[in-house]
């Protein structure tokens, strides 16, 4: 065990030191953002190459548990804390790849903050380490920690333009609501624990093992217990009933940071849900499918339903990844028959939303709060790669063919079908056509309206390569997905 | 073996791509080199349409399985009945790009959008896997979207959104039938598969069966479309450039009739025995209600449209009566049609294009004024309306005296079509080009050489397609038969046969099924 | 007097009390520093329910459980109040009511 | 072996195609000449070919050209027996006069070439419906010359009444179509083939006067009651004579309003064992030539008085066929054929020399300026009139007879047939002494003069053939029956009755017919003109408005359903829907944007209540309550 001492939490450790050099650089040297964007670069790309390292060592040597505690008579070793496995590999490499595209993207506003952006930096750092913390977390009360130091970080981040009204009312909503959240989940762990005597996912005493081997005749506080968790991280990936905090804090937020926290967030808390709710609750899985099942469809239904009025593009996102998060939870169900349908469809709606939020930041400025849809009217004329762009990110998140949108729905939907939940299926299928009606809007606005306005927005490098990545990525998952699906099929969590 | 249909496919890509390399300074280039790149799937469905075997089943099968899991991958093949879509689909669209002449606004998005529609009508009409068919199926909305939105009229937003959604939420149901189709097949199967050949062979329940039907029905019904179904299509084409309605309605529409062949009929035996009848009569209410409805449109493009909806109910009337010759002719009404009306419209954006408006009031007395286009419009409209000796009415006679047999009342109805249509046709004929030219219409030009180069390849092949239509029939015979006697199999349908059948005394020049009927003096 | 044994039971009831009123209150208060009381009292009866269960059970896991609450619900408390002085400052009011600028 | 008949078809089809694209090239006199030469050239093809039939050693021969629709079994072949010989050469032949007719008619109209594409269009048209082999080509056909009679309909479709009567005309038509085409499907799904060969030749396996048969003539009758303007079809023809006069004469008078009665006459094999059928086209054969008779006699324009007479012969025709004289039918098809054409040529030769003059009360006292027209149109006044030994007097008295000798309610029939026969030639005479006698009356400064070599010349030919074509079926000497023996030789066809009955039925129609023309010469020489002014008069010009109680009753109402069709059901209705679905989705969506209230509150309330819900569900759901 030794060898991998180091490695499980590599990546968390890189970011954090990545977060306090930046943090000293900008003390010690002043306001060089160059110097934040090397060690940032340089964090994140470490943290990629754990990732990648975390992968092979787990192909070599099967998945690993680790930090554990011995037990009292000293023998045995118990109450693992993290697990290294193919699941949090990959997750870690999105989480990589999705926090590097946001600060490509908006670093521009990081220029514009002076010295404090070094601070946004750090804290963006800080929060993707506790992203991550939650995916690998073995223990419940490990992925509150992880959890709320995604969260504390983001809070901040919602509130960092001190100085635009709005801001702090997101920061504020986000703050209250996330509390309330992590209060719930935390104490659905504490019924959990007292339900069962465990915490842990895994080893000799954990949940799973308990409940394997015992039959509750009232599993009543249990049950509150694992729906107290599900409210905890359907919260934090803003599913319906559970979501309204996210438009408000979305439209005040900045657009960077926008794009961080309506991406990561959603990677970490699906994946938690899944290692979380297979491996502790598989017992329960036909209760708690069902209220996934029925979370996925409310979310779908209110997310669409209420997108569609918005004239506001980032509420508009907002709630579109309200309806996202419903059929992230249908992929979460899909989780049981393939896992790797879940990670396509997070990685693709990760890196298309980040690249249409990145677009947001360049035709309104990456400080911006509020985005009117108008700012796009006659985008398609102005700069007409920018619009297809668009018109790619909207297709993909509408689930047209051709882009990576369209065969994250297809193999997830699949998966939910042979998993029995079709009439879940016909649902989200039909709920995304009426998805179409905000998704086609932008476009419309983007290609189809003229407008008198005379500069063209001058896309900067660091979006050009974000938007270009992620157009690229989105295109070509959609025409060749195996590259993805084949490596993913791989990313299964330790038993 | 050479991938011809990859080719095929590819060669829009590949055009798209050289279009969008052609450098800025040098836009006068595009429309050119479209024309001669969109010559060049032009020339392989003809080289199909040349060596297709007419013994049937289908040819040029190249099969890559992507997703070993879900066994989704590059399935795709022709027989008899895709490859005269396919060839339509190549013939049409050379010419909508010589129709667009007069486009200038952002020129080379419109090219790159017709040829990536290209690409998805193409791909619809080989694909064998459902998942590629389905990818191709709603790729085609995109560009078709684009171009109603930005190079169309007034109310094009309106019409671009509603067209997109209309038919994506048909689509919805499409997937979701797909999904569960394959689903549903996997025991059998040992596997999830949506290769079009796996799902042929395995038998289903009548429920299953009933549910899928329908599912699948509702998307292609949306596309043809079907009554009630259709109020999407008028707009969509009244709006849209004239490529993007020659196209609409030459190809776009037929994805659907040709959808209910190939995957109503095929995979659904049971079901379309079964509910065949109503569909049929939704075809046949659609065909009387769209004739009356057109009949009183002010719009001539709206005129052509709803005439579009009711064309394509003998289509799809043809297509669940089951007979050899209904469904051949539905088949062959699908290209007749595409020819047509696709006339029609390239005919209706010349005269926009002089006079900007659409509305019938407006025209009159242009027969004097423009003999050459009022010439090609007559002859476009009695194809349109089953004219004998032109191509319209080998599809409907074909569909109608085929049909009979299975559905005599319904038959009957559709057949008031054929009064119907020439009322409303050659009411709107003459307003539209008889009676003294008006001032406004005085000066019009006559068609240019390059206009007349658009239409002769049609009008020849709407002339010869009447007279000769036997190399295409030919081809699409065994493998309309082999849909047939598919169903006869797996269910309990037998071919109507004739009333006589056995009791002729002397049976002179009636062909055994499947063969070729042998004349005396035969050359 | 082994009846009056209070067994986990009580205090997980008193616990889950406790964290009823903190959600009612997190509802029904306006002023932000009392709402955001009102998210500690939660924690704090999760930290009951911890400890209770844990002493029950005879692990320490309850005990270390409650630890790590009790530090986040610290930091919590860093980045809240921050937060409020940030709006108290702009607008002089910690009610909540008054952020509504954002809706729809 | 006759293969060489394809070119019957083909000359004047190339002749149309060639004109299409060549004719303004050509120019004038010369497209005229081209056409009207390839025709003459036809009609000799024709005769070539039928001679065998002269002899009667013709055998009924298919020539098969290329295969058409494998599916159905139908071919594109041809039938050359002496019925289809026959109507090929009336149709070469006065359609060759004709042509020649039209080089001089419509000399100096800017569309010169174009008018003789449209005429060799419709000979090719009318030689395929005649010599199809199967009921599909003779529907090919059939539709064909629907098509050419509305080009050359609306051939001056500058003038909004010549394109609406076009229209109307192709529109009435394809009603006809409507059943024809039902009567094909029935015919189809009964005998497997549209091929006449297997039709005719089992027909027989059918039960006389079933269903089936019934159903199939009855429907075939609706094509020809279309095509051959019978009631209650007939309102296009009078309106079709806004064409030029050599159309009128050779479409709506001499060949295609005849195809009618010759597709009864060829699917003889099936209306003779349809007695139902049968009765129904005779009396439909009847009323008609009473009703357009009648009609014919309130008429002032030269060429409608024309229109009606030729729908009123065409009933005597009906009615022949009808009583199964199918050879008698065919008869008088022939001989009207050519008094008709001339009729119609004549008057057209009356128009020209009025320049466009066509209302007879505008005319009189042309004798003497049109001699040769007058000559010529006397001969056709007495073939149409009955009166012998003009050819009309022959076809018409067979008929007569015929149906006079089934008896029974045919003698009603016969009775009809009389009282039109007066009334044909009262209104002849009628015709005639408004516009050759009298004073003229015509406006002044108008010169009548005679017409041109070209067309006084068919006008000749076609004076003789009315005179003396009645003389190859007399009684005395069947010829036409034994020219026509091969095609109905299995067919039970009704002939005269024997013995003095015919004598004394023919002197009676003779008397009547003489009856007519002494009315007609005291009203319209002895005295003065009559006023036939008013609105009896003028109800009786309009056809009893039968015209205008098919707008009121059929085309109005009609309009109204489509309107209401399209702009409430469809776009409220249907389009409202789907975009009420939209709105819906829209109001949906407000609503639950009503919910984001922006208080936090709020939010957490949802929130609580939300978790609070999920609880209650899982518990209720785990079994723990």
């Amino acid at each position: 065990m030794g060898n991998i001492a180091f490695l499980p939490i590599g990546l968390e450790v890189g970011l954090l030191v990545g977060a306090l050099g930046i943090l000293m650089a900008a003390v010690m040297r002043g306001c060089r953002t160059r110097d934040w964007a090397i060690i940032a670069g340089t964090a994140i790309g470490f943290g990629f190459v754990v990732s990648v390292r975390q992968w092979v060592v787990v192909g070599d040597i099967g998945p690993q548990l680790a930090y554990g505690t011995k037990g009292i008579d000293g023998s045995a070793v118990a109450n693992q804390m993290v697990a290294m496995d193919k699941f949090g590999a990959l997750g870690g490499m999105i989480l990589m790849i999705v926090v590097g595209l946001v600060l490509i993207g908006s670093w521009q506003m990081i220029t514009d903050l002076g010295t404090r952006g070094a601070e946004y930096v750090a804290l963006i750092l800080l929060s993707v380490a506790g992203m991550h913390m939650m995916i690998v977390s073995a223990n419940l009360v490990m992925l509150f920690i992880g959890l709320e130091t995604a969260s504390l970080a983001l809070y901040v981040i919602a509130g960092f333009l001190r100085d635009r009204r709005g801001s702090d009312e997101s920061a504020m909503k986000y703050f209250l609501m996330g509390s309330f959240a992590s209060a719930l989940f935390i104490y659905g762990v504490a019924l959990v624990f007292a339900a069962t005597g465990s915490t842990s996912l895994y080893g000799p005493t954990s949940i799973g093992m308990f409940l394997g081997g015992n039959v509750m005749p009232d599993p009543g506080i249990l049950l509150i217990g694992i729906a107290l968790i599900l409210v905890g991280l359907a919260f934090k990936m803003s599913a319906a009933p559970f979501h309204q905090w996210a438009p408000d804090v979305y439209q005040g937020a900045s657009t960077g940071a926008v794009a961080f926290m309506s991406t990561g967030v959603k990677v970490a808390a699906v994946a938690a849900m899944v290692r979380v709710m297979y491996l502790g609750f598989f017992q329960f899985y036909d209760d708690w499918s069902m209220a996934v099942a029925l979370i996925a469809a409310l979310s779908i239904l209110v997310g669409t339903a209420t997108a569609i009025a918005q004239s506001d593009i980032k509420r508009m996102l907002a709630y579109s990844g309200v309806a996202h998060a419903g059929f992230l939870l249908v992929a979460v169900l899909a989780a049981r028959v393939s896992l790797d349908s879940m990670w396509f469809y997070l990685a693709t709606y990760a890196v298309s939303l980040v690249g249409m939020l990145t677009i947001v930041g360049v035709v309104a400025g990456v400080n911006s709060g509020p985005v009117s849809i108008d700012s796009f009217r006659g985008l398609g004329k102005k700069s007409p790669m920018l619009s297809v762009a668009i018109a790619v990110f909207m297709f993909s998140m509408a689930g047209i063919p051709g882009t990576s949108g369209f065969i994250a729905k297809l193999v997830v939907f699949t998966a939910a079908d042979l998993n029995g939940f079709r009439w879940l299926v016909v649902l989200a299928l039909l709920a995304s056509v009426a998805g179409l009606f905000f998704y086609l809007r932008i476009i419309v606005v983007a290609f189809f309206d003229d407008t008198d306005a005379e500069e063209t927005p001058s896309t900067p490098t660091g979006p050009r390569i974000a938007i270009g990545f992620a157009v690229a990525v989105t295109v070509l998952l959609g025409l060749w997905p195996t590259l993805l699906l084949d490596f993913a099929r791989e990313a299964l969590p330790h038993l | 073996m050479f991938p011809v249909l990859a080719f095929l496919v590819g060669l829009p890509v590949l055009a798209a791509i050289a279009i969008v390399l052609i450098p800025k300074s040098r836009s006068e280039l595009l429309l050119p080199v479209a024309f001669g790149l969109s010559l060049l799937p032009l020339a392989v469905a003809g080289y199909m349409v040349w060596t297709f075997d007419t013994a049937g089943g289908f040819q040029w099968v190249e099969s890559i399985i992507w997703m070993e899991r879900l066994r989704i991958g590059w399935t795709v093949g022709v027989d008899g009945i895709s490859l005269f879509l396919v060839a339509l689909t190549a013939f049409l669209f050379p010419i909508s790009i010589l129709a667009s002449a007069k486009i200038s606004d952002r020129l080379r998005g419109y090219l790159v959008s017709l040829f990536i529609l290209e690409t998805g009508v193409l791909g619809v009409f080989i694909a064998l896997d459902l998942v590629l068919f389905f990818v191709f199926f709603e790729i085609v909305l995109i560009p078709m979207f684009f171009m109603i939105g930005i190079w169309g009229s007034s109310n094009r937003k309106y019409a671009a959104i509603k067209f997109f959604v209309y038919t994506a939420f048909g689509s919805a149901f499409l997937l979701a039938s797909i999904i569960a189709l394959a689903v549903n097949a996997g025991p059998v199967l040992q596997t999830v598969s949506f290769q079009w050949n796996d799902l042929a062979q395995v038998p289903m329940t009548s429920a299953a069966q009933t549910w899928l039907f329908f599912g699948f029905a509702i998307a292609f019904a949306i596309k043809v479309p079907l009554f009630p179904l259709h109020t999407w299509l008028p707009d969509a084409h009244t709006e849209a450039p004239t490529a993007g309605s020659v196209l609409l309605a030459g190809v776009l529409l037929k994805m659907g009739t040709y959808g209910f062949i190939r995957f109503n009929l095929t995979l659904f035996p049971e079901a379309t025995v079964k509910y065949g009848k109503w569909l049929a009569l939704v075809a046949v209410i659609g065909i009387v209600y769209a004739a009356l409805v057109a009949t009183v449109q002010p719009d001539i493009k709206r005129l052509v449209a709803y005439s579009s909806v009711s064309h394509l109910g003998f289509i799809v009337l043809g297509t669940f009566a089951l007979t050899l010759s209904s469904v051949q002719g539905g088949l062959i009404q699908m290209v007749n049609h595409g020819l047509s009306t696709g006339a029609l419209f390239l005919l209706i954006g010349m005269i926009y294009e002089r006079t900007h408006t659409r509305k019938i009031a407006d025209y009159g007395g242009l027969a004097s004024t423009m003999p050459i286009f009022s010439g090609f419009f007559l002859l476009a409209v009695f194809a349109s309306i089953g004219l004998p000796g032109l191509n319209g009415f080998i599809g409907e006679f074909m569909v109608l005296i085929g049909s009979w047999q299975t559905f005599p009342v319904l038959t009957v109805v559709a057949a008031s079509g054929v009064v119907l249509s020439a009322i409303y046709v050659l009411w709107a004929y003459e307003r539209v080009f008889t009676g003294p030219p008006g001032k406004a219409n005085k000066d019009l030009e006559d068609l240019n050489s390059r206009e007349i180069a658009i239409l002769v390849p049609i009008a020849v092949l709407i002339v010869f397609l009447g007279v000769y239509p036997k190399p295409v029939l030919d081809r699409m015979e065994n493998d309309v038969n082999a849909v047939i006697s598919r169903i006869e199999q797996s269910t309990n349908y037998e071919r109507p046969t004739f009333d006589l059948e056995g009791r002729l005394t002397v049976d002179v020049g009636v062909p055994e099924q499947g063969e070729s009927p042998s004349g005396e003096g035969s050359e | 007097m082994s009846e009056l044994v209070v067994t986990a039971g009580w205090y997980m009831a008193l616990a889950a009390l406790l964290f009823s009123i903190g959600a009612i209150g997190l509802l029904t208060r306006r002023n932000a520093l009392v709402m955001f009381m009102s998210i500690e009292l939660m924690l704090n009866s999760v930290n009951l329910t911890f400890v209770a269960v844990g002493k029950e059970l005879r692990t320490l896991e309850g005990q270390i459980a409650t630890l790590f609450v009790i530090v986040v619900a610290a930091a919590e408390v860093t980045v809240g109040l921050a937060i409020i002085v940030a709006v108290f400052r702009r607008r002089e009011t910690a009610s909540v009511d008054e952020l509504s600028e954002m809706r729809g | 072996m006759i293969d060489f008949i394809w070119l019957v078809i083909a000359l004047p089809l190339f002749g149309a195609v060639g004109l299409l694209f060549f004719g303004k090239r050509i120019g004038e006199p010369n497209s005229g000449r081209i056409g009207s030469a390839l025709v003459v050239l036809s009609f000799f093809i024709a005769l070539v070919a039928a001679l065998p039939a002269f002899a009667g050693t013709l055998e009924p021969e298919n020539v098969l050209l290329f295969e058409w629709l494998p599916a159905l079994g139908v071919n594109v072949s041809l039938l050359w027996d002496p019925l289809s010989a026959m109507m090929t050469l009336i149709v070469t032949g006065v359609g060759a006069l004709i042509h020649i007719y039209g080089t001089g008619y419509m000399h100096g109209d800017s569309r010169f070439p174009r008018f003789f594409t449209y005429l060799n269009l419709f000979i090719a048209s009318m030689l395929i419906l005649v010599l199809g082999d199967s009921f599909a080509t003779m529907f090919v056909g059939w539709e064909l010359v629907g098509l050419s009679s509305y080009l050359l309909i609306s051939f001056w479709f500058e003038k909004p009444s010549a394109a609406a009567a076009g229209k109307k005309a192709f529109i009435v038509n394809r009603i006809g179509d409507f059943g024809f085409l039902i009567g094909l499907m029935i015919i189809f799904a009964t005998f497997g083939s549209l091929s006449y060969s297997t039709v005719f030749a089992n027909a027989n396996i059918l039960e006389t006067g079933g269903a089936t048969v019934t159903a199939i003539t009855l429907l075939l009758l609706v094509g020809a009651v279309g095509k051959s303007a019978q009631l209650p079809l007939s309102v296009w023809l009078p309106d079709a004579m806004e064409g030029p006069t050599p159309v009128s004469a050779l479409i709506h008078a001499a060949t295609m309003v005849t195809a009618g009665v010759y597709m009864i006459a060829r699917s003889a094999a099936l209306f003779s064992i349809a007695p139902v059928s049968s009765g129904v086209v005779a009396t439909v054969g009847a009323l008609t030539a009473l009703f357009a008779a009648v009609v014919a006699i309130g008429q002032r324009d030269i060429k409608r008085v024309l229109a009606y007479s030729t729908i009123s012969q065409l009933g005597y025709m009906f009615m022949a066929v009808g009583a199964t004289a199918y050879v008698a039918g065919v008869f008088h098809l022939m001989t009207h054929a050519f008094f008709k054409a001339l009729l119609f040529l004549g008057a057209g030769a009356v128009i020209h020399g009025m320049h466009g003059e066509q209302d007879m009360w505008k005319m009189g006292g042309l004798r003497k300026k049109m001699p040769i027209t007058f000559v010529t149109m006397l001969v056709a006044w007495m073939a149409i009139s009955g009166i012998p030994p003009f050819a009309g007097f022959w076809s018409k008295d067979e008929i007569l007879a015929i149906t006079y000798g089934k008896g029974g309610a045919w003698v009603v029939l016969w009775a009809i047939g009389i009282v039109t026969a007066g009334l044909t030639a009262f209104y002849m005479s009628r015709l005639m002494f408004l516009t050759f006698w009298g004073k003229p009356r015509w406006d002044d400064g108008l010169e009548p003069h005679e017409s041109p070599r070209s067309m006084t010349l068919p006008l000749a030919v076609l004076a003789v053939f009315a005179a003396g074509a009645g003389l190859i079926n007399t009684p005395f000497r069947l010829s036409l029956e034994h020219f026509l023996d091969p095609v109905f030789e299995v067919i039970k066809v009704a002939h005269p009755p024997e013995g003095s009955t015919p004598w004394i039925l023919a002197g009676v129609s003779v008397l009547v017919a003489l009856g007519g023309i002494a009315y007609a010469y005291r009203r319209y020489i002895k005295r003065a003109l009559p006023v036939e002014e008013g609105p009896r008069w003028d109800f009786l010009e309009e056809g009893f408005g039968v015209d205008e109680l098919y707008g009121r009753t059929i085309v109005l109402p009609g309009k109204a359903v489509a309107e209401s069709a399209a702009f409430t059901a469809d776009a409220r209705g249907i389009d409202g829907l789907v975009n009420g679905v939209g709105g819906a989705v829209k109001k949906l969506a407000d609503a639950a944007t009503r919910l984001q209230t922006g208080q936090v509150r709020s939010y957490g309330t949802g929130m609580f209540l939300g978790t609070v819900a999920l609880i209650l569900w899982l518990l209720v759901r785990g079994g723990a309550f």
